[in-house]
């Protein structure tokens, strides 16, 4: 164990890349009963809104092979009491956060910006471009349309306290990712996330019905991985300067080398928390015994190796 | 991390035996058996390393005993893949378990009667309670229903450690033939029956809830709802519970539950965001709520 | 086993809606050896070009959880070779057939529909529109411009056999696959074959580069299959008439019911005969099998089931 | 449904042995017993029902024998989580097995003198062949090697049923420090050798092919692809292979192969489409060829 993990995302620092992914690990405190969630990266919250929100009507989620299919419809307390309640306590303890936010606006997200930014502390802002758009007449989501998702962006960007990196969280199924990307990098994000939930569904075969109430839910998982890292190899080979936290089905230490080695500078487990509690504590363990068993004395030798050719690092 | 919350454990299988339509694993798991408390369920990874079944079963845990440093025991039916797998387990088979989980049934003060009623799989948390409010003097009435006689769960232990025991199954197979709210009225009145304790499909908490609060008696329901994570981080096991504000909130049933007070969830709602929860659509929360909320939880 | 399983695509009667999909049947002769071809609704073919192909270098697969990743090229004789050679033999065994055609740009497409439609016993022409359209200055497929789409499918309609069904093949992975659908509707598709492989990624940890040559290929499998679904769900409630091919990780027969209550007529089997070779007949019995014990009669009245309040059937 | 073509059986595993780093599986499989012809290669489902591992594993067939109506043996380097998994199966376990897959070794008509060149695991193959041929009355030696000692499968049953048999490992923990190739020549030389045979990993197959071409002696070389489906419906197993006919194809490893005269796989183009290859990106096919290619396989 004796690699050097540390990374850099804009101009924020982690003592490694593994950070969880937003929605997928509470308010930092349900994992510290399994690990020290000072050991990891990061914390990337769940989305939070303006006003605390309830979410969607059960049944949320369905088993589906290697995933799960879930819509919570980003039930959350709200960004003040999370700054005022989850934040200082998640410092405390010596952890790192990065806060997703979700706006039901153009201007929440601005709003938001403004808040998180008074707060102290926090490591970076994710902006949420998978939720709807209320100002599209189709009832899409920003990341939908690259110029709504780049106002977004921007939006946020001119809100936030300038030495807080913006990291944009794009969706894979989308118009085009590379795109999207792009637009919210010339917005003048700070780095990106990759890749959000896919709207699939499921139905419950013994009632005929679908199996999460109205219908279509977010596909994750290791099922969705070589979609993320597809869209993280695509996005890295065209802005490989932009620093990327890829993120979908992230299981083991080695899906941390794939991810690293299509070009992203951090990664995010999400589902797998909910399968292993244990699961962010574990897979740093196993990325530093991969480094070890190949040699590798720095984690960031590793960004973007699949992109040269010979054996990469 | 902390001592008296759950622990993630990979426990030798002690024994797996089949009892009726249903089976009983043991495992050695001191570190779970030590914190458990009754109504705290475990939750099971099943099918192997490179399974495509994600997620965690939940189970309540049935028993614990200080074998072997500490071991756990649930007890389960057949339902789909994950409990098809646990099935074939066999001694000495590493399970990845996580518990206790949830929060435990309350225990009241004074030696008072008590009637606990399950429905199928739910009868499973009832033993161990049992067993705590027999070792507190309370009087203790048991009350199971299943779908048949084979998916009453523990009949003849109910037998043995309860004041009476009545049972009930939808085909009369075992018991009076219909549901468990048939013959509960009549128990609590003999019993003199101070509370009720709960556990099984909504429907029949639901149910059991209207006898009780018609007796004018408290009930605590431990619900079955669909986990995902099972610790508190997922978000899709929620239900509409109303706080002791007043106030309607979606709380997990993971970590907030699986016990409540029966009167408190709003189970016409289960299911629903009602209008008046907080967050619910159009929801305006005062900002006497908000500062609720957000010292929610600080302790 | 008494329902009665017989569907229709247009004008095409199947007996049963199990095929296989395109592309992964070889030529029928391979699954011959393992179940009777004639039992089960028909054999969709590879997608065939013009002329021979060779495809694409090895290594053409990596495994992936709950899937694979693959890219073949469309390695293939030619159309014309298939028409003379394993076209007679499938009809002599009592099988059916639906020829799926490539084009290698519009006018390919149009002369494909011609010689398919030359042939004797074609049951219907499957369009792909994953191929790279070789007009498009981006170098995109056909599938990820409606209007371009829907221009093969004119073609295709225009030069195939009046009475010959032309279903369009469709890919998730694009900007909007009820608008593609729409689009394809309109150009007089009788009706709609989806999902095809989506575009992703994997990473040979040991070596640090792409598992499969040329980097990206396309993810099939159950881990696929809530996207299959979520698209059939979507495109069906847009175009309630429009008959579907479900496809895309079909394992069980209650796979196929699931298919069919959101939506589809029929249901290709792709990547799981790979897995099992009599995956087919299999899965046609435990869909059967999964009728009797609901007591349907008829495979027909579960086609949206899950769009209908109460229990469906 | 052929008589002759593969079966796919659910069949019990009779034992599963460890020898030195690797795993012998014996299965009962009548009907794959009483098909294989040596160089044929059996496919076996991983994992169980839920696995997350839907592709089928390759593996050679190094023995068929009578007993139970028919039984089929396999050994096995544990390489990932298909390997690692086969190798807890126990007896009585069911395996869903598909086989016999592939083209054979053709056999030489006369009593000639062979000798068998196998690496790694791709010694597994050669065994039933030199059975087949010793049948025949041919002169059997054995060149096998491997990265270690214990990488280098059954040397003691080689050394019992063939004339010679010498051995190479990279680390020279046993026979010879080096390659296979290394000693072939000599070996070709002093048994007087009229063919070889080969099966092992793609370089070896190169070397060995190019030592026989020096000797001027044919070479049948059992390549080890990566295979999806097995069956030859996938198409993402092919090499590049020239016919009798001289036009280069990508053929399918697993039906057209595993065995194919070393002189005609183009080794250096293995990986790639070659120019020349029917179908390749600007090919031009003669009226001829595709006349030959829409007559092949009609049989
Ligand atoms: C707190 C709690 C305690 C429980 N205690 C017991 C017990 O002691 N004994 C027992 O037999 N069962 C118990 N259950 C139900 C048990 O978890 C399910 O029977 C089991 O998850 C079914 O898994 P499966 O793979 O066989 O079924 P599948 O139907 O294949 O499971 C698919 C998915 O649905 C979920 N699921 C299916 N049925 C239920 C259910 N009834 N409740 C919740 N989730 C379900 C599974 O967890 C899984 O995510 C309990 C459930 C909860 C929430
Ligand atoms: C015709 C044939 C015969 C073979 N015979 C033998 C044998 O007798 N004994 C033996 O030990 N091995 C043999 N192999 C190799 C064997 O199939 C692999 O070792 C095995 O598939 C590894 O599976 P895994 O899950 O443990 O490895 P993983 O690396 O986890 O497998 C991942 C994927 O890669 C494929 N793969 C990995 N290694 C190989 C390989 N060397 N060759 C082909 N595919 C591979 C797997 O099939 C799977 O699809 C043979 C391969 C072929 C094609
Ligand atoms: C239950 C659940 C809740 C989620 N909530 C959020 C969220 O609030 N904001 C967000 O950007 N992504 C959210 N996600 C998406 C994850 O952050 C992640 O992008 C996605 O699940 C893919 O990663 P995974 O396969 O590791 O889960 C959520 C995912 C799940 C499963
Ligand atoms: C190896 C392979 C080859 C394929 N070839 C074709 C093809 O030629 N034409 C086509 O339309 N789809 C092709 N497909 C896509 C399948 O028909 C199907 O749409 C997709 O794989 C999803 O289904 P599945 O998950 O059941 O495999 C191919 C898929 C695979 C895995
Ligand atoms: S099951 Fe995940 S929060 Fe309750
Ligand atoms: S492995 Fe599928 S064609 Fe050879």
């Amino acid at each position: 164990m004796n690699a050097d993990l540390r990374t850099r995302l804009g101009s924020l620092r982690l003592p490694n890349p593994v950070v969880t992914a937003a929605g997928c690990a509470g308010s930092g405190r349900e994992l510290e009963q399994f690990f020290d969630i000072a050991e990891i990266g990061a914390v990337t919250t769940k989305s939070l809104m303006l006003e605390p929100r309830a979410g969607r009507p059960a049944p949320r989620m369905a088993e589906t092979p290697s995933g799960m299919l879930s819509t919570t419809g980003m039930q959350g307390p709200g960004i003040d009491v999370f700054l005022q309640r989850d934040l200082p306590w998640l410092l405390s303890r010596g952890g790192r956060a990065i806060v997703s936010i979700a706006g039901a606006g153009v201007g929440e997200f601005g709003e938001l910006a403004r808040r998180v930014s008074e707060a102290e502390g926090v490591g970076a802002i994710e902006v949420n471009l998978s939720c709807p758009n209320p100002a599209d007449p189709a009832g899409r989501r920003f990341a939908d349309d690259a110029a709504q998702a780049a106002t977004v962006v921007q939006t946020v960007r001119s809100h936030a306290r300038s030495d807080l990196p913006v990291l944009a969280k794009l969706s894979a199924d989308v118009p085009d990712v590379v795109e999207l990307a792009g637009a919210c990098v010339t917005a003048r994000a700070d780095g990106l996330t990759m890749i959000n939930t896919l709207r699939g569904m499921s139905v419950d075969t013994r009632t005929l019905r679908p199996a999460v109430a109205g219908g279509m839910g977010g596909l994750s998982g290791p099922a969705i991985r070589p979609l993320a890292v597809g869209c993280v190899y695509r996005v890295h080979e065209a802005f490989p300067e932009v620093p990327i936290i890829g993120v979908g089905g992230v299981r083991t230490g080695t899906d941390v080398l794939e991810f690293m080695a299509a070009g992203a500078s951090a990664v995010g487990v999400g589902t797998v928390n909910f399968s292993d509690p244990s699961a962010c504590t574990r897979v740093l363990r196993e990325f530093n015994e991969a480094l070890d068993a190949r040699g590798v004395s720095r984690a960031s030798e590793v960004v973007g190796a699949a992109h040269r050719a010979g054996t990469g690092v | 991390m902390s001592d008296n919350g759950p622990v993630q454990t990979r426990c030798p299988v002690l024994n797996v035996r089949r009892v009726d339509a249903y089976y009983a694993i043991t495992v050695v798991a001191p570190g779970i058996a030590e914190r458990f408390r009754s109504g705290q369920f475990v939750s099971v990874a099943v099918g192997g390393d490179h399974s495509s079944t994600l997620l965690r079963r939940p189970f309540a845990i049935h028993d614990v005993k200080p074998d072997y440093g500490g071991t756990v025991e649930f007890l389960f039916a057949v339902r789909g893949s994950g409990t098809a797998w646990l099935a074939e387990r066999r001694s000495r088979d590493l399970l990845d378990v996580v518990g206790p989980l949830g929060r435990p049934f309350p225990l009241p003060r004074d030696p008072v009667n008590c009637v606990l009623v399950g429905g199928g799989s739910g009868s499973a948390p009832l033993f161990p309670l049992a067993q705590s409010l027999r070792r507190r003097g309370c009087r203790v009435d048991f009350v199971l229903g299943g779908a048949s006689a084979d998916r009453v769960f523990s009949a003849i232990t109910a037998r043995r450690i309860a004041e009476t025991a009545a049972f009930t199954t939808d085909d009369g197979s075992f018991g009076t033939r219909g549901r468990v709210t048939d013959v509960l009225g009549r128990v609590i009145e003999e019993s003199r029956s101070d509370a009720v304790y709960a556990c099984g499909p909504m429907p029949m908490l639901r149910a059991v809830t209207a006898v009780a609060g018609n007796h004018g008696i408290p009930v605590q329901v431990a619900v079955e709802e669909t986990m995902a994570c099972g610790i508190g981080i997922c978000m899709t096991c929620v239900i509409p519970v109303v706080g002791e504000d007043g106030i309607t909130r979606m709380v997990r049933s993971c970590v907030d539950g699986p016990v409540f007070r029966g009167e408190q969830v709003r189970f016409d709602d289960v299911g629903t965001i009602p209008f008046d929860a907080l967050g619910a659509p159009g929801w305006k929360g005062s900002s006497a709520a908000r500062a609720a909320e957000s010292a929610r939880d600080i302790a």
